[in-house]
């Protein structure tokens, strides 16, 4: 595959063809913040938290799903693009009830990481303190809609990984809702299979293991992107 | 290489062969689609006309039918505004809320037709007899503001309307508590 | 079909033609306000007078919307607004010397002599529920053209030379459009004609498909030709039913005729129409969106690029424009690229249809040159503001901003619509007099973006529902100079970050009545730190 | 030397930020070295001084009293710190605000929900009235400086008044600064 040469802030950077501009800068060591990005399955572009300038065009665009061009010049981290970071995660904190506090996933959480990365000491908007529910009816596994970021990353790893669809998303705007098939209780679905990916995608507190207390939820989710690699060597 | 996807057990499809001829005519129109998933929408479309709204058991059968996952069909029923997953009354009153209408007064008419009808937009009233609703435009504003009653577009329209309509309404024999 | 078989039906159709005809207006307005039992009552009217030099037509939009049901006696052109079934009798007997009892309207108003029709050349003239009143005002024509005296090429050339840009908001150049879908490879190409006007206070493509089916099918077919694709779909919204029923009955004609299907025309071309009916949801007017949804999915929004000229509807090359763009293409193609380019301003050639509506005088469709001031349009077409003055005009629908009456100087194209903080959007223009509050303007075009926000992307889904909210602090005197800078940021933000059209343009309504009525926002602020007093309660 | 004149102020909160505060255990004589403690809930002063140099606020502002307290520090005090998550984002103590008003909440809580004769707590120029939602501090006056935490680390404490007492402008940053819970 051909090379492509390119500058990120100002670095030289040589990468393949048809390779993302996120996929050049990790493998550069270069850190631009993702939040619905999942190695292993598609990507959206959904969260604009990895938005970067390119020299000569107007608009920001998404790192994870823009292509690397020979010769663009490409900036991750200028005051412009810091402060409307910064804004994109105050809005995830103010729409629902993220308290870290008294979270699974407290200690271990990219919402949480996110905001010590875009320098976030406190929300500027309102919270909204919207009324979400937690289903606990399924036996291994439980949802918390107060945590839930809408990545959708639950969704994708159960179509495009495990295969089986439970998940999608309800309703749209501010009242859109992850699922499960009918949105019937968790517990209920007939098509879950149990298997737990959605488990190790979730990015937040959102979707926990039952059991598990304040700051206990931790979770490896290099192992999509291992499960992905290890089914598409096979035959 | 072809992946057939897997198909949850459906739950009692108590509903289906009863006879009821509904479920034929919903039938031919997916067959009409060849049951292709893209045809979702319009199936959705047929199933609201026939049954008058989407019940969970309508969307499993479709779902099934369709091949789709339960919870793609049930996303693409909340996502769009025109399906109704619970059921409508048996008359309607859809206030518009286009600019032009909202520019012209709709807000009161709004506001009239919930005084008059005691239920909020987007509500039915507790009988089932009437639901109150909004539109975000219906293209008709050259005579703004309009309301729709049972279907009929009206334009030119005024708060007191809504009381006009709903006296005709009790003169041809309905009965609305309250 | 050929030419001939064409021309045929044009010379039947119009030898039926009686000499005197008496037009009633069928479409949607007019409708709601009783023209079918009007036509009726027409019909009936001059059954009773036995004569057969008159016939009465069901026809599309005349414009003034706001005056109907409207009637007009051709071949004098005499005008009648707010027509009651019971006037029937005396318009037709006003053909014999008699008194009409309906008011008269003047056809020599600006409202009508200041347009210049293109697209509706043929709305209010033809029935749209006949085809072979629409093949005998010149229609297919040029699609016969197009296939048998042009390459596809040509046909690209043509549009790209004739200046065209989209009528759906942006302006993209059509022909650049068209010549990048040609371009592109893929087993299958599609055409999309997008109807789904979203905008609230915009009918104009309502009004087209009611009035004129064939204009757009007929558009659509050429740009199938010139770009390779053998499907094509409307998209258009459930909201507008006559449309939808209008558009069926076109189809269904022009297969019948030949004109849709295999070889049309008898050439090696085919091209097939179905219709995608809309559920609800603005966001399908984004063209990603509008893919998702007629692939049977949630309407949501993808990234661009790839864009749908390379990759659109199931992964193939497709072609999108709106209903007003398609409708231009047939007289595009039938008078030539100079004959367009030779109309309307430097950057914008040709016409535009606006929806005139809101606080003014008179309410309804309009087609005005491009390059016509606003003062022109809302002052001598729209006769101005009954009972006041004009505030603002606000152009563009949710995506579009509010114009200052002391603007209204600035002429009708893209580029000076955008220098103002509005756009052109898709042709809504809703006039607000002197007792509109701006700060409620702004509030109902960000509620309206938060409803239709998909809630794919955050800035949209979260930033719309915060500028909302900070809308409402201000509105309620809860708000002090340093919200107003935040909302101010926020707008910013949600416009540069948002994944699609509607949120990059949903704060356009806040910035724009911001940066002319700043002054309405600043009356409405609470001192700082008394912010918190409203908790004391 | 001047001393600086300290403040710590408890309003709708576990109290926790304060215990952390003690966790600095012998650099507090350091600190005692450096400043007047004029006001806190560990010393028993009952006015909330004038001309008072630095404030830590702990909690939200959840009643009237809280409101009142927290209006006198900020008329009163030059350098305001909302100290802990409570103060900072309203954290556990605006979880009722997702139940509604007060109203309602009280009713659910101790009406509903209550095992035997349950009743609405009531007990005028006692119990201060809840506000109609919980507030974080800088949703009512200004902040000058924010310290997330729950509790923020007494380390973490301790940066912080470094960088006070140094004088100069506050830059607070990174993991072992700014993290949330």
């Amino acid at each position: 595959m051909a090379a492509r040469t390119f500058t990120i802030d100002g670095q030289l950077i040589s990468a393949r063809e048809g390779e993302t501009i996120l996929q050049a800068a990790r493998d550069h060591g270069i850190f631009i913040p993702t939040l619905c990005h999942l190695d292993g399955v598609s990507s959206v572009g959904a969260c604009r938290l990895c938005l970067v300038e390119i020299e000569g065009s107007r608009m920001l665009r998404p790192a994870c799903v823009t292509p690397v061009v020979e010769e663009m010049v490409v900036r991750t981290d200028t005051a412009r693009l810091r402060e409307y970071r910064r804004m994109i995660v105050e809005l995830l904190f103010a729409e629902r009830n993220h308290v870290c506090a008294v979270c699974v996933a407290n200690g271990h959480c990219e919402l949480q990481d996110l905001a010590v990365t875009v320098g976030m000491d406190h929300v500027r908007f309102d919270y909204t303190f919207p009324y979400c529910e937690v289903d606990i009816s399924h036996p291994l596994f439980g949802i918390d809609h107060n945590r839930c970021v809408l990545c959708t990353r639950c969704v994708r790893v159960c179509d495009e990984v495990e295969g089986v669809h439970t998940w999608d998303v309800a309703g749209r705007g501010t009242d859109a809702r992850v699922i499960t098939d009918m949105r019937q209780p968790w517990g209920e679905s007939h098509s879950c299979t149990s298997c737990g990916k959605c488990v190790l995608a979730c990015p937040t507190g959102a979707i926990f293991r039952r059991g598990a207390t304040v700051g206990e939820m931790e979770r490896d989710r290099n192992k999509i992107a291992y499960i992905v690699a290890a089914r598409d060597q096979r035959w | 290489m072809t992946v057939t996807r897997f198909q949850p057990p459906a739950p009692d499809r108590t509903l289906h062969p009863s006879g009821d001829n509904r479920f034929k005519l919903l039938e031919a129109t997916m067959k009409k689609h060849q049951y292709r998933p893209d045809a979702l929408i319009e199936v959705l479309h047929r199933a609201q006309e026939l049954f008058g709204y989407l019940s969970t058991d309508l969307l499993l059968f479709i779902a099934n039918s369709l091949h789709l996952p339960p919870s793609r069909v049930y996303g693409v029923a909340t996502f769009y505004h025109f399906f109704s997953l619970a059921p409508k009354g048996e008359h309607s009153c859809v206030v518009c809320l286009g600019t032009a209408c909202y520019v012209r007064g709709a807000a009161a008419i709004l506001a009239a037709a919930e005084q008059t009808l005691g239920i909020k937009a987007g509500h039915t009233t507790p009988d089932g007899r009437l639901s109150l609703e909004t539109a975000r435009c219906l293209g008709a504003c050259g005579i703004a503001p309009t309301v729709v009653f049972d279907g009929t577009v009206t334009g030119h329209q005024t708060p007191d309307q809504v009381q006009v309509w709903l006296e005709r309404l009790k003169g041809e024999g309905l009965k609305v508590a309250g | 079909m050929d030419l001939n078989e064409l021309l045929a039906i044009a010379e039947h159709e119009n030898a039926m033609r009686r000499s005197i005809c008496i037009r009633c207006c069928t479409a949607l307005g007019c409708q709601s306000a009783g023209s079918l039992s009007l036509k009726q009552r027409l019909e009936e009217a001059v059954a009773e007078v036995d004569r057969t030099d008159i016939e009465v037509m069901g026809v599309g939009c005349m414009g003034l919307c706001g005056h109907g049901p409207l009637v007009r006696v051709d071949p004098e052109g005499t005008l009648y607004e707010r027509v009651r079934a019971a006037d029937a009798s005396s318009i037709v007997a006003a053909l014999d010397g008699g008194e009409a009892t309906a008011p008269k309207g003047d056809p020599h108003h600006p409202f009508f002599t200041l347009q210049k029709r293109i697209v509706l050349e043929n709305s209010g003239i033809i029935d749209p529920e006949r085809i072979e009143s629409y093949i005998a005002a010149g229609g297919y024509q040029a699609l016969y053209h197009a296939l048998h005296e042009m390459t596809p090429a040509e046909v690209i050339d043509v549009v790209t030379r004739s200046g065209l840009r989209g009528r759906g908001g942006a302006g993209y150049p059509t022909g650049l459009k068209w010549a990048t879908v040609a371009k592109s490879h893929g087993d299958r190409k599609y055409v999309v004609c997008n109807a789904d006007e979203g905008d609230p206070g915009a009918f104009m493509d309502r009004s087209i498909i009611e009035s004129d089916p064939h204009k757009v099918l007929e558009g659509m077919a050429i740009a199938a030709y010139a770009v390779g694709a053998d499907q094509g779909y409307v998209y258009v919204r459930a909201e507008y039913p006559l449309a939808i029923q209008r558009l069926q009955r076109a189809i269904a004609q022009a297969r019948r005729h030949g004109l849709l299907g295999a070889q049309i025309f008898d050439s090696g071309f085919t091209f097939r129409i179905d219709i995608r009916v809309g559920a609800g949801a603005f966001v399908c007017g984004e063209e990603t969106a509008l893919m998702a949804s007629i692939e049977g999915r949630r309407g949501q929004p993808r990234p661009r690029p790839p864009y749908p000229a390379e990759s659109g509807l199931w992964g193939r090359p497709t072609l999108i424009n709106n209903v007003e763009t398609f409708a231009n293409i047939p007289p595009i193609i039938r008078n030539g690229a100079e004959w367009f380019a030779s109309i309307g301003a430097e950057t914008s050639k040709g016409t535009k249809v606006f929806a005139l509506t809101g606080k003014i005088r008179h309410t309804g469709l309009i087609e005005v040159p491009m390059g016509v001031t606003l003062r022109q349009i809302v002052e001598e077409m729209g006769g101005g503001v009954p009972n006041g003055r004009v505030k603002a005009v606000q152009t563009g629908g949710p995506s579009g901003g509010c114009i200052p009456a002391t603007l209204l100087d600035t002429p009708v194209d893209y580029e000076s619509l955008q220098r103002v903080g509005s756009i052109m959007g898709s042709g809504g223009m809703v006039v607000m007099d002197d007792a509109t509050n701006m700060v409620d303007v702004a509030r109902f075009y960000v509620e309206f973006c938060k409803d239709e926000s998909c809630g794919k992307c955050i800035p949209c889904r979260a930033g719309t529902a915060q500028m909302l909210h900070m809308l409402d602090l201000i509105r309620a005197g809860r708000a002090t100079a340093a919200d107003l800078d935040q909302l101010e940021q926020l707008c910013m933000m949600v416009k540069e970050t948002s994944l699609c059209g509607l949120g990059q343009s949903a704060p356009n309504p806040v910035l724009s009545t911001m940066r002319y009525f700043r002054e309405e926002y600043e009356a409405l602020l609470a001192d700082r730190g008394s912010a918190g007093e409203t908790m004391d309660r | 030397m001047n001393k600086l004149r300290l403040a710590t102020v408890w309003l709708g909160g576990c109290s926790g930020c304060h215990m952390s505060f003690l966790d600095l255990d012998e650099w507090l004589f350091e600190l005692a070295h450096h400043v007047d403690l004029v006001y806190s809930p560990l010393a028993d002063v009952k006015e909330y001084p004038d001309r008072v140099d630095v404030a830590l606020v702990e909690g939200a502002v959840a009643n009237e009293d809280n409101l009142h307290l927290i209006r006198q520090v900020r008329e009163r005090t030059r350098l305001l710190i909302a100290f802990g998550d409570c103060a900072v984002t309203g954290n556990v103590t605006a979880l009722r605000n997702v139940l509604g008003d007060p109203e309602t909440l009280l009713r659910t809580i101790y009406v509903e929900h209550a095992d035997i004769a349950g009743q609405m707590p009531l007990a005028p120029g006692i119990v201060p009235r809840l506000l109609d939602r919980v507030y974080p501090v800088h949703k009512v006056v200004p902040v000058d400086v924010y310290l997330p935490g729950c509790p923020p680390p007494a380390q973490r404490i301790r940066a912080l008044l470094e960088q006070v007492l140094a004088g100069g402008d506050i830059y607070l940053t990174g993991r072992e600064m700014i993290k949330f819970g």
